[in-house]
């Protein structure tokens, strides 16, 4: 619902790390705003940004999502403060939940996790080795269909026994077999020398 | 006896299952074929797992779609890792496990529960802890485990993978002697001979379906 | 002598394939109970169970490398979202607590030194209750605009119920698993053990 | 050349292997044997992901205990599970992935992860994700991340279990084509009539070594 659309526009282009930055400065701007006037001028400069980039026919779907979101916070705050203060905050959260997905929708996960790693550069000095830390990355995103497939044989297992609706006999299987894949995983990546030092001559 | 009628199934793209029908009454049925030519898909068709999206599966005329839960009961599932299946923390109370919500008194399960354990062999290891047997040992209480339902056809889906020769063999003994029919899908073709019948699948779809000198025959065609 | 800290392959793949877990676990169903901008989601359940199973640090890198792909695009947070977007909504405090939530769970359980039911339910309840309460309810107050006792209502009391049976469920399965795996806690024999399955 | 010599392991309660000695020089070494006999603890006592408790095993002449990355270098390992072994998101990736820090410039890397993708016929999928390969491709692919380092020597424990006959017979022959010396576990007694020498394990013991025919007699003797 909410991943990288690829496309050719400015935005597509640009840096990551200069939409990381980007985002955060527009970020706090739409914290400071607090009349619906001004709401409404960063929704419209908002709207101008997906225009720009391709993206509107992402932006119907990106509000429609929040759509419990609004009506919640519509509600709570119509409740507690009334009606203008019920526009500014959540027109405040729409405005800023948006302008946070369009960065997402026209930059790579690997782009983003390349940022991840520069950005943690720095951090060799605290015994950080950011290399490491990019490839837990790269594993965990693997892991997440490797964990759901398990998942569903587990519950297929258990539908076939006709144990519905126990979630031990559900969740201790599964947190099992996914700690085998776990150790087989480690154990290859042992054998394949990831924790061995460089070879000095070759 | 299990009616599969026409049927299409897939996923958005791709198309795993194609035209396939087949009326099993024979009471030893082996199906076998490469990686990802849909065996595993069209066993689970016989209770539900997979529900086609066009076509029907009957199970003694019991569609598997608008009769879930008693098709279910009628039709028991071992898979190939047994620490997908066992649920309890020792043998006697995962075989237990199935008839929970039998509303049978307690010594009637108790009594079939020993007898359950008893046909494979593990009566012995009632109060072991079950994560602590052998994997040979694991399948076979996976299997006892849906044999105390007592339901009336058995599919496994290579349920010997994981096994030594003994285990092996072990389980193909158990199997062979049940009264139940039995569905089995294997990669293990020295194990077939004694079926009654044999499907073979490629790529989808149903290529060939005879005893078994004639569909291994087939099958060892294909590959080449 | 200065070496990177690193962390050594067998530790570096249960903390990969738990943030999988986590994910598998926030997935299926999300729903909003009413009056709430924040939906009722199993993230808290593996949350605990990193905790529980991993300890205190490699079950906090566990839960931040859930969040970093997450944040990074990849769809695993409360009902398929992704992206920096959560993180500007309401419930970004709850996900930036997740990490904590589990070191603190660690901390307190001590699953390396074997489990004990009775402290890591006090574990799941301190670390993945009230920590993350404690983040995600001011964040909520101030991304929502709310004063801190509606947010608190709001965004605390009601998912109490569910949190606390979560946290029941993450010490019945931890302690299960602690004993169906034992080389859980053993790290010596953690390789072998892997290696008994084929 | 590696040399075991009396080795026993195993954890508190129990021994896994017992007094093992062998000096394995041959070409082909096949291991066999129930399941739990210590096959898969044997075969990782090679490239010291077991380090024994008693004893010592050498690689042409290197302890695995003293100079565990030498030897890890000079032995590769190819396990059952293929998506257990792959940790790149592409196929080249994965390859190229064993060497990282070898100090090779950019285009050298690329000729051998090239060379290797054609080994094993995987050159057409070089960007394709690596999940995405079907069970039999990610065990070649798993094969062929470890040829790409160019291994002394071979250890597979179980490395066909999981794959249809048609890969079961590609990866078999591949193997039977390589330079290097394979020592291959296996529960599939049919693969190693080949082979120059068959090890037997029983309940951690070494209890026959000799030649196929010999050897699986002993061990079709065992089971009884
Ligand atoms: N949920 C799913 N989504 C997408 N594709 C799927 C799904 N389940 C199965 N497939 C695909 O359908 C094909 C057939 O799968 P199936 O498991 O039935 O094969 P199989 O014959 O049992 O193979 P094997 O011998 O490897 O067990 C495979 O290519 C598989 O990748
Ligand atoms: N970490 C561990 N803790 C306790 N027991 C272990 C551990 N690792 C292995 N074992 C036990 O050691 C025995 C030998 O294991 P091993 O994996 O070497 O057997 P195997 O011959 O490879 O069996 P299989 O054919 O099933 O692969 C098994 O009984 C196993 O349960
Ligand atoms: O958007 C997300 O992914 C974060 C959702 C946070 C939900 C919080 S966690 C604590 C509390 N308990 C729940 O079941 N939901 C909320
Ligand atoms: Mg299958
Ligand atoms: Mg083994």
């Amino acid at each position: 619902m909410n991943t990288y659309v690829p496309g050719r526009s400015w935005l597509h282009i640009l840096p990551a790390s200069v939409k990381l930055a980007g985002l955060a400065a527009g970020m706090v701007v739409v914290l400071l705003v607090d009349s619906p006037a001004e709401i409404a001028a960063a929704a419209g400069v908002t709207v101008l940004l997906y225009l720009t980039a391709g993206m509107v026919r992402a932006l119907p779907v990106q509000v429609w999502s929040l759509r419990w979101l609004v009506a919640a916070l519509v509600a709570l705050q119509v409740l507690t403060s009334g009606w203008a203060a019920a526009v500014v905050v959540t027109g405040r959260v729409v405005v800023a939940v948006v302008l946070a997905g369009l960065v997402t929708l026209t930059t790579r996960v690997v782009d983003l996790l390349d940022v991840f790693e520069r950005v943690l550069q720095p951090l060799r000095r605290l015994r950080v080795d950011s290399e490491r830390v990019a490839l837990v990355l790269a594993l965990a995103i693997r892991a997440v269909p490797v964990v759901t497939a398990l998942a569903a044989e587990v519950r297929d297992a258990q539908r076939a026994r006709g144990l519905r609706g126990s979630v031990r006999a559900y969740a201790v299987p599964l947190v099992v077999r996914t700690l085998r894949h776990a150790d087989a995983l480690g154990e290859a990546l042992v054998a394949r020398g990831l924790d061995d030092p460089a070879p000095s001559a070759r | 006896m299990i009616e599969v009628r026409d049927v299409t199934h897939g996923f958005a793209a791709r198309d795993i299952l194609r035209g396939v029908s087949a009326t099993l009454t024979e009471h030893r049925i082996a199906v076998i074929g490469a990686n990802g030519s849909g065996k595993s898909t069209f066993a689970r068709l016989f209770n539900g797992l997979v529900v086609p999206r066009e076509g029907e599966v009957l199970v003694d005329g019991l569609s598997t779609r608008s009769h879930a839960a008693e098709v279910r009961r009628a039709v028991g599932f071992v898979f190939t890792d047994p620490d997908a299946q066992i649920v309890m923390p020792t043998v006697a109370e995962d075989v237990a496990f199935g008839l929970r919500r039998r509303g049978l008194d307690r010594e009637e399960t108790r009594r079939r529960v020993f007898a359950a354990m008893s046909a494979v062999g593990l009566e012995i290891f009632a109060d072991h802890p079950a994560h602590l047997l052998s994997g040979g040992q694991k399948q076979l209480l996976a299997l006892c485990s849906v044999l105390v339902t007592e339901p009336r056809v058995l599919v496994c889906d290579e349920p010997t993978t994981l096994l030594d020769l003994r285990n092996t063999r072990r389980v193909l003994d158990i199997l062979q002697g049940l009264p139940q029919q039995v569905v089995m899908v294997t990669h293990d073709l020295d194990s077939v001979g004694g079926y009654d019948r044999v499907l073979v699948f490629d790529e989808g779809v149903l290529v060939a379906d005879g005893p078994p000198a004639t569909a291994v025959g087939h099958y060892r065609a294909l590959i080449g | 002598m200065i070496r990177s800290r690193r962390l050594p392959a067998p530790d570096l793949a249960r903390v990969a394939t738990f943030a999988g877990l986590v994910a598998a676990l926030s997935l299926p169903g999300q729903f909003y109970l009413f009056g709430s901008s924040v939906p009722v989601t199993l993230q808290t359940l593996g949350v605990m169970l990193c905790g529980l199973l991993l300890g205190a640090r490699l079950g906090a890198l566990a839960v931040l490398a859930y969040v970093a792909i997450g944040a990074a695009g990849v769809p695993v947070f409360a009902g398929g979202a992704a992206g920096l977007a959560p993180f500007a909504g309401p419930s970004a405090g709850y996900l930036v607590a997740f990490p904590i939530g589990a070191f603190v769970i660690g901390l307190i359980a001590r699953p390396e030194r074997g489990f004990h039911p009775a402290r890591g339910f006090l574990a799941a309840v301190v670390g993945g209750i009230v920590v993350v309460y404690a983040v995600g309810v001011p964040v909520l107050a101030w991304r929502a605009g709310l004063d801190l006792s509606t947010a608190l209502r709001t965004g605390a009391v009601i998912f109490l119920p569910g949190d606390l049976l979560k946290a029941v469920l993450a010490t019945v399965v931890a302690a299960g698993v602690h004993r169906a795996y034992p080389a859980l806690s053993r790290d010596d024999g953690r390789r072998e053990a892997a290696a008994t399955r084929t």
